[in-house]
């Protein structure tokens, strides 16, 4: 387990120096003279100059990538060009709404997709799973800021019993995070259902009703436990999708997170937010699948014990 | 006679798929009486698995149902049983073990708490009580340091160990009868003779009645008092074993036994069946081995032989040993048209 | 099934023989695949979405573009099927001709993904070591960058707009095609049958041609036909974000997004969007599902 | 002209471990570990063992399948040990493989027509004669030229072991390195398709290299015998004085192991305890030794020589007289 852990960590650290890289030479990206863009349209030639300066950009690339690190490194993250705060600060800011909307997104897709998907794969081909699989590829389909548009309409609009948008209070949380979570909840559903189906054809199943247990012992005790195992690596991946539709579903609901301030900072192009946003972003879904992987190894004794 | 434990009569075991119904076991009948060990020979297609299954009723998973016949343990006809009561009959009258020891334990749980589901579930053992059971069973198999065996997950034990674990799993309950589908097929020779050994001393200390699947005669010889052949869903002899393997009344059982080699007899070339294993959807309307018989006569492609005594001892599936019936002798006639 | 009537051995493997004719791939594709019912009514639709790309804009019964401020936000009506919109344009027009846009922005960035990606995975996975490793280091970093995130820093960088759109979904579905093109070159690979052919002499390219692509198509396939679902998500996302199409464009999402200021009074401005790129999507996904239960129900998402 | 067709000294395949984390040490499976053995012209050898013996490793190494880790392979008098793909494509025509699983060995994409043509294609056969090889190559093993336009699913396992030998024969090779090739067979068609390979020996002068696990195939088959265990020859010697003298302690037990189809004939069997070590991990000395019902204090210190202890008997044990004359 500790080799495995060990293992996983030592093929993170490359990824994030790759990922750090590629956010790095981001702004260098931008077609034009970046000094140029900070400092504004109207600005002198002095001016720009002064930026490029400021910026360290006139330095050689490789030395300008060090300073980023290191500043990065001490949580520096550079400036806002619409605010002049701290990115670091605009981020902090946001950063704990996003996270709770996705938090009780995955919380209620995990639990719906499992329970759908086990249905199905139980009731195969009755009405149950034709229904659950029907409602699942119809989830996967549907657009999720359309959903958000419609499910204001309906209980805030015309029934009235819940907030259209903002973060006031447990109610305003409703809306936002069934609508994300409703895309992975989809997934997981048939994810879990054609897992739980290949389990379910295991010589150990064969084992387990020629000693006589029940169907319900058969499913939930030796089939489920078994066919979590891909599920939980899928679930994890799943967590990108929350974090992108989070980008889409905060603009719907006028959510103070992570993703309202992304879709501002592109309009605005405020690059260093931008830049510091997508960090922020690729390390968070790097962590989440790193606590998946650990998951993984406890839930599978083939990696535990060896 | 001593008392029989499982009477299979006239067993059908159908399998219906959108292209039609196929009948994978099609009339098998046999008996296994206390302490007796009874082989099902027969190659892959015969339905000597899924007789097996029908048995266990574990078709579950398959599209196949019990289409008539009777299954009787004890007197008890099982294809009239609920589930729940079969769950009963299921690793406490009746066990099984299985061809893949590798992939017949749950990979996710440890040795003891397998060994011990079925004790509790049956036995209505405590936990603690269940746990020396399991560790009392794995002695019972040969398998050293058993206290520490409870505690691995299948994973860390080798092939021959899974199938010593599988065994003590299914003699947990004290069964009656075991049901031991090709056991030692997935094994390594010398796997293999540990593993029978241990059968073969199981049935002598515990009476228990062994159905014994396979399809390798070698096996067959060694350990079964009864042989039951199969082809083509059809039981097609059935004796003692000496009388099989010295007096073979089927000529599928003569082919069998003639096409297989044999250590230390040395033939230049070795006697074969033509042809190939029937497929289920193919079956010829009459004698299901006629294709490949070398006695094969104009009846044998009309109507199908059936199972019938020769001696008090030896059953037969064969026109060569029935009496044409005088009025179906026309039959005979007309299939020169 | 009916056991055969024959009289002899000659008769009877001459049956056998008629009996089974020769199956196709094709023909036992075809025959799985319309036994999925949805699947092939979803085929069929999908035939009428591309034939409404090619022919929708000509079709329309009202001009697309032009105003008529005297039948602003009016509801759905015998003369305006799906309503107007906040410019008095007939939706059901917009609509219909938006289809020729989201089967464009999805077939285009899905293809390029798929070419890119399918090259890549069976180069990483048939010569595998180092330049499996730099390419799959590669894909992991673009991953990295969770769902539609990479796409919004794309288009920060090339600015707003459609092409942009294909452009930046297209390099996000590149690493999700090498991926999987790459785990069916492995198992292929690893398969006897090619252990068997490498037996005989037959040289790389002959292996990867004859052997290994045949093996991952069904796999690219499937996945190509759930990705363009997706990409059609994805654009339409974008685009109601401000950061694709553009008004006065048709494009669904910017129909949506431009109609959602009037959604207490004129729901019916988001309504019948929203409900032309679920259809299709749907129709996708379904197809998807289909072609993966009739090609290889092996194949996971 | 050369008795010897391939000549195999010493060969050994080391598979590396994954890498523990922080350690330097690169570990090795063993696989192989010091093969030699000749193989004459027109003879049948078979190898034998059990799971893990790598009995199929040294065929994929003949094969050229897989790199050789240490040691020489000869055919021919030429060494391929070190020979790259191009240079060794043109003698594959010489020498070819028949898989055991004939449901995995055939691409389920192709046509047989297609499958059996691969071969005449890479070596360059005249393009005009293709298709009548082809169906001169499906006679050959018992099949008819209707067979040449289905699939590989639509045909038996029995069939589709005829066709991965068609494969094999059709660009007239000599040497056949046949790995388990009736072991997934049903016990009525094994015998077909020894049979067949008996003829097909004759009919072309066919040199076998023979992998099994069931003794009394090979025995039917073969006209010499090794018996590999964990990775190494522990006895290689004639048939008639492999299965009828056996030296090597292993042997006996293999032998004695086989069920006899015979329900009159009882006999005493020796027993082997315990498992198959792990080759990742074997023994040390004779690897044999923690089983050996006759193992003794030099057996776990020293590996036994592989030695010629009778005229074209080679066996690897130290006792192996003094157990001959008990």
């Amino acid at each position: 387990m500790l080799r495995f852990l060990g293992k996983r960590l030592l093929q993170v650290i490359p990824i994030l120096i790759l990922v750090s890289i590629f956010i790095f030479l981001f702004v260098h990206m931008i077609p034009g003279d970046p000094a140029r863009l900070v400092a504004g349209e109207d600005a002198t030639i002095e001016d720009v100059e002064l930026v490029r300066k400021e910026l360290g950009l006139d330095k050689p690339i490789t030395e300008q990538y060090v300073t980023y690190m290191k500043n990065l490194f001490r949580g520096d993250f550079g400036t806002s060009l619409k605010t002049n705060r701290s990115v670091s600060y605009e981020i902090g800011e946001r950063f704990m709404p996003t996270f709770w909307l996705t938090v009780w997104s995955m919380l209620w897709a995990v639990a719906a997709g499992l329970l759908i998907g086990v249905i199905s794969a139980t009731k195969r081909n009755k009405w149950q799973d034709y229904l659950g699989m029907f409602g699942a590829v119809s989830g996967l389909s549907l657009p999720s800021f359309w959903l958000g548009l419609m499910l204001i309409q309906l209980f805030a609009v015309t029934l009235g019993w819940l907030p259209s948008g903002g973060m006031d209070s447990w109610k305003s949380y409703i809306l936002p995070a069934f609508t994300l979570g409703t895309g992975v909840a989809a997934v997981v559903a048939r994810f879990t259902r054609s897992s739980l189906m290949d389990v379910l054809k295991e010589d150990y199943i064969r084992t387990g009703r020629s000693k006589g247990l029940n169907e319900r012992r058969i499913t939930w005790g030796h089939g489920l436990r078994n066919a979590m195992i891909p599920v939980v690596t899928m679930t994890g991946l799943q967590f990108g999708f929350l974090l992108g539709g989070s980008v889409v579903i905060e603009s719907v609901f006028s959510w103070p997170g992570l993703g309202k301030l992304l879709i501002d900072s592109v309009a605005y192009r405020d690059y260093p937010v931008i830049q510091g946003e997508m960090l922020i972003f690729a390390l968070e879904f790097i962590l989440i699948n790193l606590v998946v992987d650990l998951l993984y190894g406890i839930l599978n004794p083939q990696i535990r014990y060896e | 006679m001593e008392e029989k434990v499982l009477q299979v009569r006239n067993l059908q075991t159908h399998f219906t798929s959108d292209s039609g119904t196929v009948k994978a076991v099609d009339g098998v009948s046999f008996e296994v009486g206390k302490g007796e060990t009874l082989g099902i020979v027969g190659e892959s297609g015969s339905g000597k698995s899924v007789t097996s299954l029908s048995i266990m009723r574990l078709l579950k998973d398959t599209p196949g149902k019990i289409a008539g016949g009777e299954i009787l343990y004890e007197g008890t006809d099982l294809t009239t049983l609920s589930e729940r009561e079969m769950r009963k009959i299921r690793g406490n009258d009746i066990a099984m073990i299985f061809q893949e020891p590798m992939t017949s334990l749950n990979p996710v749980y440890k040795i003891g708490r397998q060994l011990e589901e079925s004790i509790i579930l049956h036995m209505k053992a405590s936990k603690k009580a269940a746990r020396e059971r399991s560790v009392q069973m794995l002695k019972a198999v040969g398998i050293s340091r058993p206290e520490k065996i409870v505690h691995e997950f299948p994973h860390q034990l080798s092939g021959g160990m899974r199938q010593r674990v599988m065994i003590a799993m299914a003699m947990a309950c004290n069964p009656k009868v075991l049901i031991a589908d090709e056991p030692t097929t997935a094994l390594d020779v010398t796997i293999q003779a540990q593993i029978l050994e241990l059968m073969k001393s199981l049935t002598t200390t515990t009476d228990t009645a062994i159905l014994l699947i396979t399809h390798d005669l070698g096996v067959v010889a060694e350990m079964c008092d009864r042989v039951v052949v199969m082809y083509g869903g059809r039981a097609v002899e059935e004796s003692d074993v000496v009388s099989i393997f010295t007096n073979p009344k089927h000529p599928y059982t003569q082919g069998l036994l003639e096409s297989i080699p044999k250590i230390g007899e040395r033939v230049d070339r070795l006697q074969s069946i033509p042809g190939n294993v029937p497929i289920p959807s193919h079956m010829p309307m009459g004698c299901k081995f006629a294709p490949r018989c070398p006695h094969a006569m104009d009846i044998c492609w009309e109507k199908e032989p059936s199972f019938d005594k020769v001696t008090t001892n030896h059953s037969v599936r064969c026109w060569l040993h029935e009496e044409v019936p005088q009025d179906e002798s026309d039959l005979v006639g007309s299939s020169e048209r | 099934m009916v056991d055969l009537k024959v009289s002899n051995k000659e008769a009877y493997y001459q049956q056998t023989l008629e009996n089974t004719p020769s199956k196709t791939p094709f023909a036992e594709f075809w025959r799985k695949f319309k036994k999925q019912k949805l699947a092939f009514v979803s085929f069929f639709f999908v035939v009428f979405l591309i034939l409404m790309a090619f022919i929708g804009p000509f079709i329309t019964p009202y001009d697309i573009t032009e105003p008529d401020y005297e039948n602003v936000l009016s509801g759905p009506s015998a003369k305006h099927w799906a309503g107007t919109d906040a410019y008095g344009r007939d939706i059901f027009s917009r609509v219909l001709a938006g289809t020729q846009i989201s089967l464009y922005v999805g077939l285009t960035s899905v293809l390029l993904g798929a070419i890119g990606g399918t090259f890549l995975g069976i180069v990483a996975g048939y010569y595998g070591k180092r330049i499996d490793s730099l390419i799959m280091r590669m894909c992991d970093v673009l991953l990295a960058f969770p769902g539609i995130l990479l796409a919004i820093g794309i288009i920060a960088i090339l600015g707003p707009g459609l092409g942009n759109v294909i452009i930046a979904v297209a390099i996000f579905s590149v690493p999700m095609f090498a991926r999987i093109v790459r785990s069916s070159t492995l198992a292929v690979k690893s398969t006897l049958y090619i252990e068997a052919t490498k037996s005989i002499g037959t040289r790389p390219k002959r292996i990867i041609w004859k052997h290994i692509f045949p093996g991952t198509v069904s796999s690219i396939i499937v996945y190509f036909t759930m990705r363009i679902g997706s990409a059609i998500l994805t654009a339409a996302s974008l685009s109601f974000l401000g950061l694709g199409a553009q008004p006065p464009s048709p494009e669904w999402g910017a129909m949506l997004s431009g109609g959602r200021d009037y959604l207490n009074i004129a729901p019916h401005v988001t309504i019948f969007p929203g409900i032309a790129i679920f259809v299709t999507v749907l129709a996708f996904n379904l197809l998807g599902d289909g072609l993966r239960d009739a090609l290889d129900p092996k194949i996971k998402e | 002209m050369n008795q010897t067709l391939l000549e195999v000294q010493n060969v050994k395949k080391y598979f590396p471990m994954p890498s523990r984390l922080f350690s330097r040490k690169k570990e090795f499976v063993k696989a192989v570990d010091g093969v030699s053995f000749t193989v004459n012209r027109g003879e049948t050898l078979s190898i034998v063992g059990e799971s893990g013996c790598g009995k199929s490793t040294t065929g994929r190494m003949i094969m050229k399948l897989l790199d050789i880790t240490e040691g020489k392979v000869i055919f021919e008098g030429q060494d391929i040990t070190d020979m790259t793909d191009d240079q060794i494509r043109p003698l594959r025509k010489e020498f070819q493989m028949v898989f055991q699983d004939p449901y995995a060995s055939l691409n389920p994409r192709l046509t047989i027509k297609e499958i059996l043509e691969e071969p005449l294609i890479v070596h360059n056969f005249n393009k005009d004669n293709r298709s009548q090889r082809v169906t001169e190559l499906l006679e050959t093993v018992g099949l008819s030229r209707y067979h040449a336009d289905r699939y590989p699913h639509e045909f038996s396992g029995g069939q589709r072991q005829r066709i991965g030998i068609a494969r094999a024969l059709a660009v007239n090779p000599k040497l056949i390195i046949a790995d388990e090739p009736v072991s997934a067979l049903d016990v009525s068609i094994q015998s077909q398709v020894l049979n067949l390979m008996k003829d097909l020996q004759e009919e072309y002068g066919l040199t076998y290299v023979f992998i099994a696990h069931d003794l009394s195939v090979v025995e039917h088959i073969s006209d010499r015998v090794g018996v590999m265990y964990l990775g190494r020859l522990v006895e290689l010697a004639s048939r008639d004085a492999l299965f009828g003298k056996p030296l090597h302690p292993y042997t006996k037990a293999l032998l004695s192991a086989v069920p006899i189809p015979d329900p009159t004939v009882k006999r005493e069997r020796i027993i082997l305890k315990g498992d198959i070590p792990s080759p990742a991990n074997p023994p040390s000395g004779c690897t044999f030794h923690t089983r050996c019902p006759f193992a003794q204090e030099t057996c776990k210190l020293k590996v036994p020589e592989f030695r010629e202890i009778e005229s074209n008997h080679y066996v690897a044990c130290h006792f192996a007289e003094e157990l001959e004359e008990n």
